[in-house]
């Protein structure tokens, strides 16, 4: 029996329900369709999961129905489950689930609550529909899906113009990167004359380098795109205008993660395209430097969070691009789980702040929201990458990894590794410590949010050792990971990163607890580096002045008032007042007398009679 | 007289009746003429049942002398390419009707009737078998269309309509000519027979008439697509036309160029064609570009729509000038979804207009607010406009696009700029208009969707998803007269000759195709 | 000196007609009062009339015949119609001068 | 040589009368030659052996519409030719024109009729009225009635036209 299809089809019919009627159904029951359809689709996994027997020999194979088929090439669609989708399946249900939870306590006061779960359960839908598709086409269409419900949910308060200028802007910038994937895709098509991941994996090993080459570059633009990286990652800190909960799930979470999964996805392809791996590399390594200098800066807390997502996921791309594929989706996963809780918290504080956002209106909140300030902290020590939390464990393992492939990668990831334990404990100090600063009474929340983030909490210090990811994979990516056997003195590399953390965690309790006078120092000594820094080096400047201001002014001035209005309207209207001016000397012939044009009438006469007897008339 | 001609029959009829019916009661006209086409419609679906999948050549054929001499024939039949187009007029035409309910206030009769002559000959010209027939069609939707501008417009109505119906009367008349020359050289308009004449190589152009018979069959169906540089009469004739009138002008008429590029000009000069494709092609990319380019920064919603298809209708011509399979399928296909989706747009701008009295973006914003039905359906529509999967374009263009991959990727990789470019526009638009605070003179303007407006937008929308998921219904007839085509322009059935005719002039040039066609087939 | 033909040559006919053609092509031009110009295309008709029926003794067809019955149908016809105009010319300008009468120019 | 005789005195008169239709600056003057370019007319008519036709001419023509000319001639009062206004292209080609036609119908006429036939009085009975029926009602039905038509529009157009305004 075929059941694949439920799994999405659940979120997409909670989708319907609250889409079309929503505005009718009390608010109670709009969270219950909506919780319950993700968390039906959760259930489901775990049926398919325990029935399905061993995915590693058998993967599960769905055949729906012919999507489009034109000549010989065919595309249906099919759904896939493996054991790579099987662990994302499990991540965006599983923490779907939460989230959606969390989101029914986080938004009772919004208006539009209806519409806000409708969007978050096609979100759902697409997302589901990205990791389990059977081929590349279909998993362009969750691809463009979770981009389109980033759209709206961006721009959920749509009234506000940042919003949805931000919403605008992360599509766009998607779409970019989305053509990087298209085209993948047709050259994909091209040369294996198909888009089945079973018929196109197989077949990469024989295909010409230069080829895969091409290909995989392609893709990669496609998942930096959707993952925010360099240089397209600058809708990511623009999109936290949506709604926290949609800045954990999409942004943090599930969604931006869709570029790793991709990649990893296609690593058959990346394996035999060696240019495109170490592209790939360097990316996520710049990215990770890059965003990280400037979350050291920022006092928006949730822009931090978002900075240290783009970086985190320059991490999984260096997992990637090193050859430690399954390290990168292991990062995935516990990155899923602390950084979504790390949204969240936030959430839970600006909740408990009255809508602010700003961290320097914040302090002194562990008095008042004592668990949001506990299960911050496990997060925090997690991404950080404390011993025995999750994200040691991932981290290290990529780090492990790009050490075996060239030893100045692992330096800079451990350095960034530092820096991301600094800011990231430096927004936890400025929230939690000191005196509150702010407006209004600040409050605990209630324990709808509070208890997704438990759980959430839980699974950011155990996760590593619950899911140990590249074990799971292992066999699944064709080449040895380095991280697996372990570089010459394994131990001693992972002392050195804890003790960047750890040193991070330190210099920021020093220097926004005990010695509050030294950020002020440190900003004034380093003056224009630091105005660069905290103005994101002014990418989005010169991305409006590079890009799109020319492209817009050349296209109103340029194409349309000249070459449009001028140049052909031109030649067109041109054409037309000379025939008129050719009409109006003719026209002098007309001269309205009947007499003369008796006259015309016989000298075209005795023409026409010249004619036919020089022609001579049989 | 089988179901086809009852087809073209009914609204003519409908056209005729109208006309007699007494000036003052519009409400009965707009019904009757609502009637009737939602009779047409439903015949029409006889054609689908109808329709037999696998049998080449023409179906629901009726062909008898029309006229002895010259000899020009009645021969009227639908393939896989008409059958989809004919479905798209008469499933629009009530559509039309539809929202210019309460749109049009002076004389009312006519502009009704007008409407089903619309119809009449847009079914005529895709199920005519017969160059002179073709032509007939071709001329008698240019008339209701020039009135529906000129009458019913807005302030530069005559401008457009002059500037319209010159544009397309200079390729009409190249047409002409050139079907006037076809016939001195085949002794018959009869289109089946030409084609057959000019297969079995008995009439052997040579190179430059062929080449200049298919430039002037060229230039007039390319006026009509719009093909760049020939677009401008687009935005000017849109932006003018009454809401009905744009509907059935970007959504039908402009498929009228691209069905006589697939039906005429790729079978009769299959060598032509295919030495021209590639500045064909180039053009028909730089109108992608530069038509979403040009849309990204116009202040008037129907000029950006206008300016949109030039961009859509682009990809079509690319696909079709890409010699493949899934280029054609996927020009074929987008032709239907332009038409749906550019459609629904304008039916989308006209409830606007409907309730605003303006076009201009910046009158707008804050529209979701207070109309959030609208905004959705209006969403909707952009997202299909912009290819979002399991949406109707993005079948089309992944075709297309895939095809003239086949060809040639760098056409691709041009084209799909374009993918990025229409999200720009229509996302712009959409958020100033729907988004943002909700001032109060839009507010007290913008009722939500009424019923008769669900009814001519549901329809749509529908059809959007359905285009989009379950291509099969649509597809398979399309591939196998796509096929017939694609393989009268391939170049193997070009080497080949048939026996005993004398085609030197024909043999000479295909050598350099098939070089050229091994290419493609990499 | 030729000898005088027992009957007339066809050419005579033929001649006589294209006179009386160009006689009243040359009222046509040269004459300004409305009437007087009908009156010479009435001429003209006539002069035609002469060679249809010149041609239909010579062919020994009817067929020339029925056509000037036409012409005279159609003649009488157009008289009537041509005469109304111009009354109604007359009514709206008071002028009979062919000259005055250009409304299409301007 | 009668039939000769009978031609020269009527061609002589009919276009002395055409010459004087054209050259009266009254129009009555012109309209009573013009009957009597039609008289002569109608005996040539009957030379060539059309009987049928010849009645018609004095009929219709000489008949109803010149009687209708007179009519509307003496209706408008119609005087003297007012010879206001002038059309430089009549005045300047009208006469070169002129005899460029007559001179290339001439030279037709000599060109194709080198030799003509001659035509004797008598010699063609096909002009009777029985004849002329006998076509008019069989092969030429259909034009005949379609004629019908055509003098029922013109009555009414003349009556439209020359109505009084109603206002």
């Amino acid at each position: 029996m075929r059941t694949l299809w439920i799994i999405p089809a659940l979120p997409f019919v909670g989708f319907l329900i609250n889409g079309i009627f929503g505005r009718k159904l009390s608010k109670a029951l709009v969270s219950l369709i909506a919780v319950l359809s993700v968390v039906l689709s959760f259930a489901m996994v775990m049926k398919v999961f325990l029935e399905a027997g061993n995915l590693a020999t058998s993967p599960v194979h769905e055949h729906y129905f012919t999507w489009i088929k034109s000549g010989g090439f065919s595309i249906g669609w099919d759904y896939a489950v493996d054991k790579l989708t099987m662990i994302m399946l499990m991540v965006v249900t599983g923490i779907g689930s939460l989230i959606h939870i969390y989101a029914t306590g986080y938004m009772e006061h919004e208006e539009g609550y209806y519409r806000f779960f409708a969007y978050l359960n096609l979100f759902m839908f697409f997302m589901l529909n990205l990791v389990l598709a059977g081929n590349y086409l279909l998993l362009f269409v969750g691809w463009e899906g979770v981009g389109l419900c980033s759209y709206l949910l961006i721009g959920f308060y749509f009234v506000k113009d940042s919003a949805t200028t931000a919403g605008n802007k992360a599509f766009i910038v998607n779409r970019v990167g989305d053509f990087g994937f298209s085209l993948a895709m047709f050259l994909i098509a091209i040369t294996f004359g198909s888009l089945d991941f079973t018929k196109v994996m197989p077949a990469a090993a024989g295909k010409p380098t230069a080829t895969l080459t091409t290909i995989a570059l392609l893709l990669i633009v496609g998942a930096c795109g959707k993952s925010a990286q360099f240089p397209l990652y600058v809708w990511l800190p623009d999109a936290m205008e949506g709604p926290t909960p949609v800045s954990a799930l999409i942004h943090a979470a599930t969604m931006v993660t869709a570029g790793v999964y991709m990649c990893t996805r296609s690593a058959p392809i990346f394996i035999h395209a060696p240019v495109a791996m170490d592209t790939i590399a360097m990316i996520g390594l710049f990215t990770a430097v890059f965003a990280a200098t400037i979350g050291l800066t920022q006092y928006d807390i949730k822009k931090v969070f978002a900075y240290s997502t783009v970086s985190q996921l320059g991490y999984m791309f260096l997992g990637v691009g090193v050859g430690a594929f399954s390290a990168g989706v292991w990062h995935l996963m516990t990155h899923a789980f602390f950084k979504a809780l790390l949204f969240l918290g936030a959430g839970s504080v600006i909740h408990a702040c009255h809508g602010e956002q700003d961290m320097r209106h914040m302090g002194g909140l562990k008095k008042y929201a004592p668990w949001t300030c506990l299960v911050l902290a496990c997060a925090s020590l997690a991404i950080a990458g404390f011993p025995f939390t999750s994200g040691f464990f991932s981290k290290d393992a990529i780090l492990g990894a790009a050490y075996a492939h060239a030893p100045w990668m692992y330096w800079v990831g451990v350095v960034t590794a530092g820096m991301t334990a600094f800011y990231v404990w430096r927004a936890f100090w400025m929230t939690f410590w000191g005196d509150y600063k702010g407006h209004g009474h600040p409050h605990e929340s209630s324990w709808v949010m509070l208890g997704p983030l438990v759980v959430l909490a839980v699974l950011s210090i155990a996760g590593g050792f619950l899911f140990n990811v590249p074990e799971i994979l292992s066999g699944m990516f064709p080449i040895k990971e380095a991280a697996e056997n372990g570089g010459p003195g394994e131990a001693v590399l992972t002392g050195i990163s804890v003790a960047f953390g750890l040193a991070g965690v330190g210099l920021s309790y020093l220097m926004y607890v005990v010695n509050k006078d030294i950020p002020e120092k440190i900003t004034s000594a380093l003056g224009g580096i630091y105005t660069l820094v905290y103005n994101k080096y002014f990418v989005d400047e010169a991305y409006d002045a590079a890009i799109v201001r020319p492209l817009i002014q050349g296209s109103e001035s340029a194409l349309w008032k000249i070459v449009d209005a001028g140049v052909i309207d031109g030649v067109v209207n041109g054409a037309g007042t000379q025939s008129q001016g050719l009409g109006s000397m003719l026209r002098l012939l007309q001269s309205g007398n009947i007499r003369s044009y008796a006259t015309w009438v016989v000298i075209g006469a005795v023409v026409v009679i010249v004619a036919i007897g020089v022609g001579g008339v049989k | 007289m089988n179901l086809l001609e009852i087809l073209i029959a009914v609204p003519a009829a409908g056209f005729l009746v109208t006309l007699l019916m007494p000036r003052a009661q519009e409400q009965f006209v707009k019904l009757f003429t609502l009637g009737v086409s939602l009779l047409v419609f439903a015949l029409s679906l006889g054609l689908v049942t109808g329709y037999e999948s696998g049998k080449t050549g023409q179906q629901f054929v009726h062909n008898v002398v029309w006229i002895s001499n010259p000899d020009i024939h009645w021969h009227v039949g639908i393939d896989g390419l008409s059958l989809w187009l004919i479905i798209l007029s008469t499933f629009l035409t009530p559509i039309a009707i539809l929202i210019s309910w309460s749109y049009i206030k002076k004389q009312v009769k006519e502009f009704f009737a007008f409407l089903l002559l619309l119809e009449f000959g847009l079914i005529g010209v895709f199920a005519a078998w017969d160059l002179f027939l073709f032509y007939t069609f071709w001329e008698v939707v240019l008339v209701p269309m020039y009135f529906l501008i000129g009458i019913w417009g807005h302030d530069r109505r005559i401008y457009a309509a002059v500037k319209f119906f010159l544009y397309t009367m200079v390729g009409s008349v190249l047409m002409l000519a050139a079907i006037i020359y076809v016939y001195t050289l085949a002794g018959t308009f009869d289109y089946a027979t030409i084609l057959e004449l000019f297969r079995s190589g008995r009439i052997a152009l040579n190179h430059t008439q062929e080449t200049l018979l298919f430039l002037a069959f060229f230039l007039a169906f390319a006026i009509k697509v719009p093909l760049f540089p020939l677009h401008t009469w687009l935005p000017d004739a849109h932006v003018e036309a009454p809401t009905a009138g744009s509907l059935m002008l970007a959504s039908v008429m402009l498929k009228m160029g691209t069905y006589g590029l697939v039906r005429f000009c790729l079978p009769m000069f299959p060598i032509a064609a295919r030495e021209n494709a590639g500045w064909i092609n180039v053009l028909a990319i730089i109108g992608i570009i530069y038509g979403a380019l040009v849309a990204m920064v116009q202040p008037n919603m129907k000029k950006l729509v206008a300016y949109s298809s030039v961009s859509h209708l682009g990809f079509v011509v690319l696909g079709i000038f890409s010699f493949t399979q899934m280029g054609l399928d996927g020009a074929v296909y987008q032709m239907l979804n332009h038409g749906i989706s550019t459609g629904a747009l304008f039916v989308l701008v006209g409830f606007l207009y409907e309730r605003r009295h303006s076009l201009a973006i910046k009158d707008f914003g804050g529209v979701a607010t207070a109309a959030p039905w609208l905004a959705i359906t209006f969403l909707i529509t952009t997202l299909a406009s912009i290819g979002l999967p399991m949406l109707n374009n993005f079948v089309g263009e992944f075709l297309i696009l895939q095809g003239a991959a086949q060809a040639k990727f760098a056409w691709t990789a041009f084209a799909a700029v374009g993918v990025i470019l229409s999200a720009c526009y229509m996302l712009w638009m959409y958020q100033r208009v729907f988004f943002g605070p909700l001032s109060d003179d839009v507010k007290h303007h913008m009722p939500e969707l009424n019923m008769r407006e669900w009814a001519c937008i549901v329809p749509l929308i529908v059809m959007m998803v359905w285009m989009g998921m379950r291509t099969q219904t649509f597809l398979p007839a399309v591939s196998e007269t796509t096929a017939q085509i694609l393989e009268r322009t391939s170049p193997a059935a070009m080497v080949v000759p048939a026996a005993g005719s004398p085609a030197v002039a024909v043999a000479l040039p295909s050598v350099e195709i098939a070089k050229g066609g091994d290419q493609n087939a990499r | 000196m030729p000898p005088i033909p027992n009957g007339v040559p066809m050419s005579f006919y033929l001649g006589l007609s294209a006179i009386l053609f160009v006689i009243g092509v040359a009222g046509f031009i040269f004459r300004r009062n409305i009437i007087t110009v009908f009156m010479c295309i009435e001429l003209m008709l006539n002069a035609v009339n002469l060679s249809f029926v010149t041609f239909a003794n010579h062919h020994k067809q009817v067929a020339g015949h029925i056509f000037t019955f036409f012409v005279m149908v159609v003649a009488a016809a157009e008289a009537a119609v041509g005469l109304a105009i111009i009354l109604t010319v007359f009514k709206n300008r008071t002028t009979l001068n062919i000259d005055e009468v250009d409304s299409l120019k301007n | 040589m009668i039939d000769l005789l009978f031609f020269g005195i009527f061609a002589a008169v009919a276009v002395l009368c055409a010459i004087n239709v054209v050259v009266q600056r009254h129009p009555i003057s012109s309209a009573l030659s013009l009957v009597g370019v039609m008289a002569s007319l109608a005996v040539l008519y009957l030379l060539l052996g059309g009987e049928f036709i010849a009645m018609a001419q004095i009929i219709v023509y000489a008949g109803a519409v010149m009687v209708l000319f007179i009519f509307v001639i003496m209706l408008l009062n119609a005087g003297l030719e007012v010879r206001r206004g002038r059309s430089w292209m009549a005045t300047l080609f009208g006469a070169p024109a002129l005899l460029g036609l007559l001179g290339v119908l001439a030279c037709l006429l000599v060109r194709w009729f080198p030799d003509s036939p001659i035509i004797k009085f008598g010699d063609f009975p096909g002009g009777t009225t029985k004849e002329i029926g006998m076509a008019l009602f069989t092969d030429y039905l259909l034009p005949f009635e379609v004629t019908s038509v055509l003098i029922l529009i013109a009555i009414l157009g003349a009556v439209v036209l020359a109505r009084k305004e109603l206002d």
